[in-house]
């Protein structure tokens, strides 16, 4: 297995080496219109971006059981140092590169790419990170079963070609963008795309073992660090504070400031709503304040105000992020009723919100904040609505259908899922042969 | 009065408890253990060092029982605990001098209820 | 209880609405003087501030025991996202709107207020965190013990009433600005109202069943994760380099860069010789460094230095940092004499230094830094001494007599405090339903 | 003990008042070409660069063992808050003040220091970071067995003295400048001084109890906690973002703009290439990927990238990282058989591949890139090689041969290793009279 | 000599280690278990899936005593341990065959001193 | 058949499996405790407040035997976890009244081959 890995990895990293001299050649030369201050803006935001891997680290670890950390960690890890790699090699080109609406056909390696108000580097920086967090979604909600290897097939896969094909629709001028599609940070084409292939993941595997009675009834599987959850939670909320007011991607001049000020306090505030949301409708539904529910309901604002948080108003934001949160608990809910296991519900918080948050673009979303036309509420009618609807609509289905193939080829010759007795066992001893807290003693009686 | 004790898998734990249930059998006190026994371990690798892990995570029961139940209790433990395989584990019943409910005082048989 | 905070939570979503849409317009329009340079660091140091919300989750789940765990950190998430929304719409104009100078009475939603060289929605980031700051303060003094819906009622009127009235005093142009009282990054504003408020709560409550025995001994009651502790004080450090040198507010200009360069090192500074002293205060004074006692050295250092950062000497932050490690040692072992239960030793750290810092303007303070006169050190007399000591008193006062109040109301109504049962048992099961370590075997004989 | 050094210490605070009084007054007065941008750059990528204590802290704790945690955790932070205040008061006059090639004699608590284009406080603080990053890396290889005094003493003398001095040769305008020697953020002069510093200690110290059987075999000690371990390396990463883009010391302009971007995309380029291929070296090897050789492998990627990574292409960042990723494996396993007990991997990650990343400047360093000479791969021979190599292999001997006379000295005076007791026990209860996880059930059979 | 085994409430451990005290029965080993009795558990509810726990935790107490202190340690725990309500725990004595200090090598009762 | 309960240094526990092994007894079950005895605890303050942690962690061994294997464990076990010093630990031998390998459902001596 590793050895095929290995020759085609330093088979790469030679390309590597060759496509970017020139690169660099171009570049070093001729840079105009380079302006430092929205360079740095793009280089501190995507610093915390990057910094949303361990959040989703921690979440996805502290809401699954102890014998399994070590591999959901190693996951984690390895899938964002595989998209960085593939990403520099292949997947900015196929997102940014010139091509045709459908997909992007050069800039392997970024060769023959220009710089824009920002190097070409700060550029390829912001999105790979933007890339590796489509990748880490998935993770979380195939935990506890997924073989190590078919895990990584699947992820470089992903991060290498479906989603910057995904991504260049919209952001690479493809044919959404010139529809009018709006997803300003992501709702649809970042966290879209990783919860729908999620989705598919999770169906290919089927659940956890215990995770539902023979009777049909659901068990808890309790998460064993909720610390590090929380821990997690917040880290990512840190990170968001990159990842929206950063896809400005910049920062001179007023009206580049009042952006980044006004996404900054809409980010904030539909992440409070959302918690807050969560925690009451978990409270009245099942008696107590489930803690994490309100972790997924902070989550679920971030994902869903992620599209539309450049062109609302903050009392817009309070209340796309609490409809998120209503969103989550219940996608929670219904995704157990029909036996879809994702044990750190990564599909509520990043499909369902993703959709709900690109919709909402089309309810409250205004002109005057740069859209192309009202939203429903602000008199546009029923035109951006639809447009979001159908943008929204087609990346899933393109996502789900590209991921159902993926991992349908993967299950077939890798296998997807470990032998019973590993999944009994951990993965942590069976894939990596060690354990995550060796000192501790560890109930493994589940 | 006897007292059983059991070790057994950990994942049969519920089946174990389940079967006992169905022996009227309530009360029971279980502990985590590491034990080694016919069942060989596995091997670590930790930073590129090997080591033979030849204790093994195994959870012990112990049931206190009339004797009447300590027939029904074994096939109990039996019948949740066995997959065949090497590891299910062993039982064994220990004669008791006294038993006595702390809450009650009440002592003999009937503590065990 | 629920219904009706579900209840006044959607009223509250739909002001948020009504309120914002004509604030922005307003915005959107004009913003003449903005400057995207001064943005960007208020923003970025914000978003540093908003990360000390895990670094408080961090030390005080570390230092609390592990059935309380979830609590606690349900707490510190919930009272931030209450804070965010309640100081949107209620605080942020009781703190800065027009009014007289003991409250503010207008820019409710942020509806009409004006933008500086800041964005509006910056600068209300900037103070949305601060707020958070203080209300998180409470939770550490009160845990393991408080009623989860009692905790959100209190901090909910602390965050949207008693902080921006006391913030208006001196951030708002109230009276004690008018006095001439400085307290740069708010030792007394943001730290001394949590700290003092924390007291009350710690009153109010009583000890944690077990901490003093019936001879009235105290006894042990450790923490249960020290490395999560460790893990939050260095957040808490990095959050501060937000906090402080964020409070210039801008950084365009030779002056700007120079205040925030020398905030930053008289921060760095005052925590690194607060931990040290700290460190050997208690070694001196029970034979072992105590690393709990350590981190809390670290604390008092930031909190002494967060008035005078920006007017005093690196040596004078020093001197002041020392102190307060001095301080907090002492403090935590008088609260202790006194049976003031406080388990993170949040009221030493914040209350006692928070007092501290204010008073040390007006010893090491500098008019040459920007101060109204020259501290007592620096042959301005007592004068300024005088006013700092006026303020921070006055202060606290008022914080101490709100809470009251406050706690003493929620007691009587819903009552403060869980039950001996469920104290015992721990509130994560009673309170949400859940354990915070499913897979670890926990000791629950304390 | 602590008398004498309560004593030392409280001259120091004095000292520091003495001290920097007239070096702010000087300050104050004249500035004359600071740069804003450049300075909120240097302040916030200090921060990022300060928050990688609390990674090498996770780091750390995570790969020992529990019973020894509250011990490790102290030294991180002691030995920063004890680096801060020395390299306030010495060690930046020893780097960065007037002197000779070998030592700088001046600016004692920055005292008579000129601003450049940044304030001097803020280039302090960048500096003071690094120092403290130097100073941490030795805390790790000596895990589990020293004694706490002992230890802060001999980072005392490491960063009040032995960093500097190597500091000077290089970027204090010493000898090693003077003869074109690059080392743009320090693989050497801070990773290869911290590294061979730890290398020294750990052969002094021997390994820990119970390491290699009387056979010679080694065994395994797991560490306690992988989870945290892994939240290290990825702050870390985090903090690199800081270490290596930030060492431009400036950011405005077209081409720092271009610089710092081109060093942000080969920092992570390197990260994720050497954790690659760490993780196939030891499967390839060991037959399972150990997930704590991937995290040593990031590391790895990161170290080597910094000296190189402002003057080589991202593919050649690739294949440094890489080889890095491979180093590190091949080091961890040669300390192995020859016996030095190194438990989180420091020496490998920080002395080996911080001479290899010196020595890749002379492989793929670019003239064009800002490189005195162009390097072997292009075209411009083994000069820059032979200075690189000369550069490295004399800091590293000076670093050793220092700490062999400073762990020397306090091997005889003070003792490194706590008894045989204490270090089966655990060095929490016997040094700090305390327990890091008080609630759970510890395995100490180990 | 004898074998004293009861399972007691967390926290009335402390309790219970003072009554032993009091009756000079210094020799004692505690484990963690989980137990099912005559209590009945709580509820979790987690993620919307609810879940009756049934086994509690409780801590275990094995203390050897020579045959003259069975009494006053069967009194001691009960005093320690009785809250009056369900919960309690039992407690049961079992035989002891040989005892031996290992540090001495010694036998029979006074290993126990 | 006999079950040997011993109670022994946590880091000795390494010496007495080997020790064990040597002696061709290679079945067990080991539980983490804490205990009290002879040995005087240590003291730990914690934010300056002092306290006397007086049950130390220890390891419980738990070893069913033939009666012929009796005392080849008692040696071994003396062996493996002697160290002269306080603390050492002690040693109970209980009857056993049955055996039972779960898996195979065979009873007595052979059970613990
Ligand atoms: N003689 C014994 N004394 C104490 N515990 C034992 C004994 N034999 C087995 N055990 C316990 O039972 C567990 C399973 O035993 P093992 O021999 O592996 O099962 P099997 O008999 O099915 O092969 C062991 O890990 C150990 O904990
Ligand atoms: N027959 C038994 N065998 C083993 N353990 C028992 C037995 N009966 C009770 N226990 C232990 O005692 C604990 C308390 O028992 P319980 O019946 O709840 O107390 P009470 O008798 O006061 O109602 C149980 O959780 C279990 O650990
Ligand atoms: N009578 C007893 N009953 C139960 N456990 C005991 C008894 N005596 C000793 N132990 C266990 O043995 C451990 C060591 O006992 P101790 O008296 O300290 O050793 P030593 O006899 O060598 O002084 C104790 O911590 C306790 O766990």
């Amino acid at each position: 297995m590793f050895k095929r890995i290995t020759a085609s990895l330093a088979g790469l990293l030679v390309l590597g080496l060759v496509y970017t001299l020139p690169a660099w050649a171009e570049e070093a030369a001729k840079a105009p219109k380079i302006n430092s201050l929205d360079t740095i803006w793009v280089l501190i935001t995507a610093y915390l971006v990057f910094f949303m891997q361990p959040g989703f680290a921690m979440v996805e670890a502290g809401l699954t059981r102890a014998k399994n950390a070590c591999n959901i960690l190693a996951k984690n890890l390895l899938d964002f140092c595989v998209a960085s790699i593939l990403f520099f090699l292949v997947g900015y080109g196929l997102m940014f590169g010139e091509g045709n609406s459908f997909i992007g056909l050069s800039g392997f390696g970024l060769s023959g790419l220009k710089s824009t108000n920002l190097p070409i580097w700060a550029s390829w920086m912001f999105q790979a990170v933007f890339c590796g967090t489509a990748a880490t979604i998935i993770s979380g909600a195939m935990a506890e079963r997924t073989k190590f290897t078919s895990y990584l097939v699947a992820t470089a896969l992903m991060t290498g070609i479906v989603y910057p094909i995904i991504g260049h629709w919209t952001w690479g001028g493809g044919w959404l963008s010139k529809m009018g599609f709006f997803d300003f940070a992501g709702s649809t084409i970042v966290h879209g795309t990783g919860g729908w292939a999620a989705l598919m993941g999770t169906i290919f595997l089927g659940p956890r073992i215990g995770r539902y009675g023979p009777d049909g009834k659901s068990k808890v599987i309790a998460g064993h660090n909720i610390s590090l959850a929380m821990l997690g939670v917040f880290i990512l909320w840190f990170g968001w504070f990159g990842f929206n007011p950063g896809s400005q991607l910049a920062a001179s001049g007023t009206d580049n400031a009042n952006a980044i000020a006004l996404i900054t306090i809409n980010t904030n505030l539909a992440a409070a709503a959302g918690a807050v949301v969560a925690m009451f409708t978990v409270w009245a539904m099942f008696g107590k304040p489930d803690l994490t529910m309100c972790m997924n309901g902070a989550l679920a604002g971030l994902v869903a105000i992620t599209a539309p948080c450049a062109v609302v108003s903050p009392g817009a934001a309070i209340l796309i992020g609490a409809i998120g949160g209503l969103i989550v608990v219940l996608g929670v809910t219904l995704l157990d009723k029909i036996h879809v296991d994702d044990p750190v519900g990564a599909i509520p918080v990043h499909a369902f919100n993703g959709m709900w948050g690109t919709i909402s673009v089309g309810i409250w979303g205004q002109k005057a904040l740069g859209l192309a036309n009202n939203g429903l509420l602000h008199g546009g009618g029923f035109q951006q609505l639809g447009i979001q609807i159908l943008g929204t609509v087609s990346c899933a289905l393109f996502a789900i259908v590209c991921m159902g193939i993926v991992f349908g080829l993967v299950k077939a010759i890798l296998g997807l899922r470990v032998s019973k007795e590993e999944e009994i066992r951990g993965l942590d001893i069976e894939e990596h042969g060690m354990e995550a807290y060796a000192d501790f003693q560890i109930f493994t009686t589940r | 009065m006897k007292l059983i004790i059991a070790y057994v898998k950990p994942e049969k734990l519920n089946d174990v408890k389940q079967a006992l249930y169905e022996a009227q059998i309530f009360n029971m006190s279980v502990t985590n253990i590491v034990g080694s026994g016919r069942q060989r371990g596995f091997s670590e690798t930790y930073r590129g060092v090997e080591e033979e892990v030849n204790l093994l995570k195994k959870v012990r029961l112990e049931i206190g029982v009339n004797d009447d139940f300590v027939e029904p209790a074994k096939k109990a433990i039996i019948k949740g605990a066995r997959t065949g395989q090497i590891g299910d584990g062993v039982l064994f019943v220990l004669p008791v001098e006294e038993a006595l409910r702390i809450r009650t005082g009440e002592g003999g048989p009937p503590a065990m209820g």
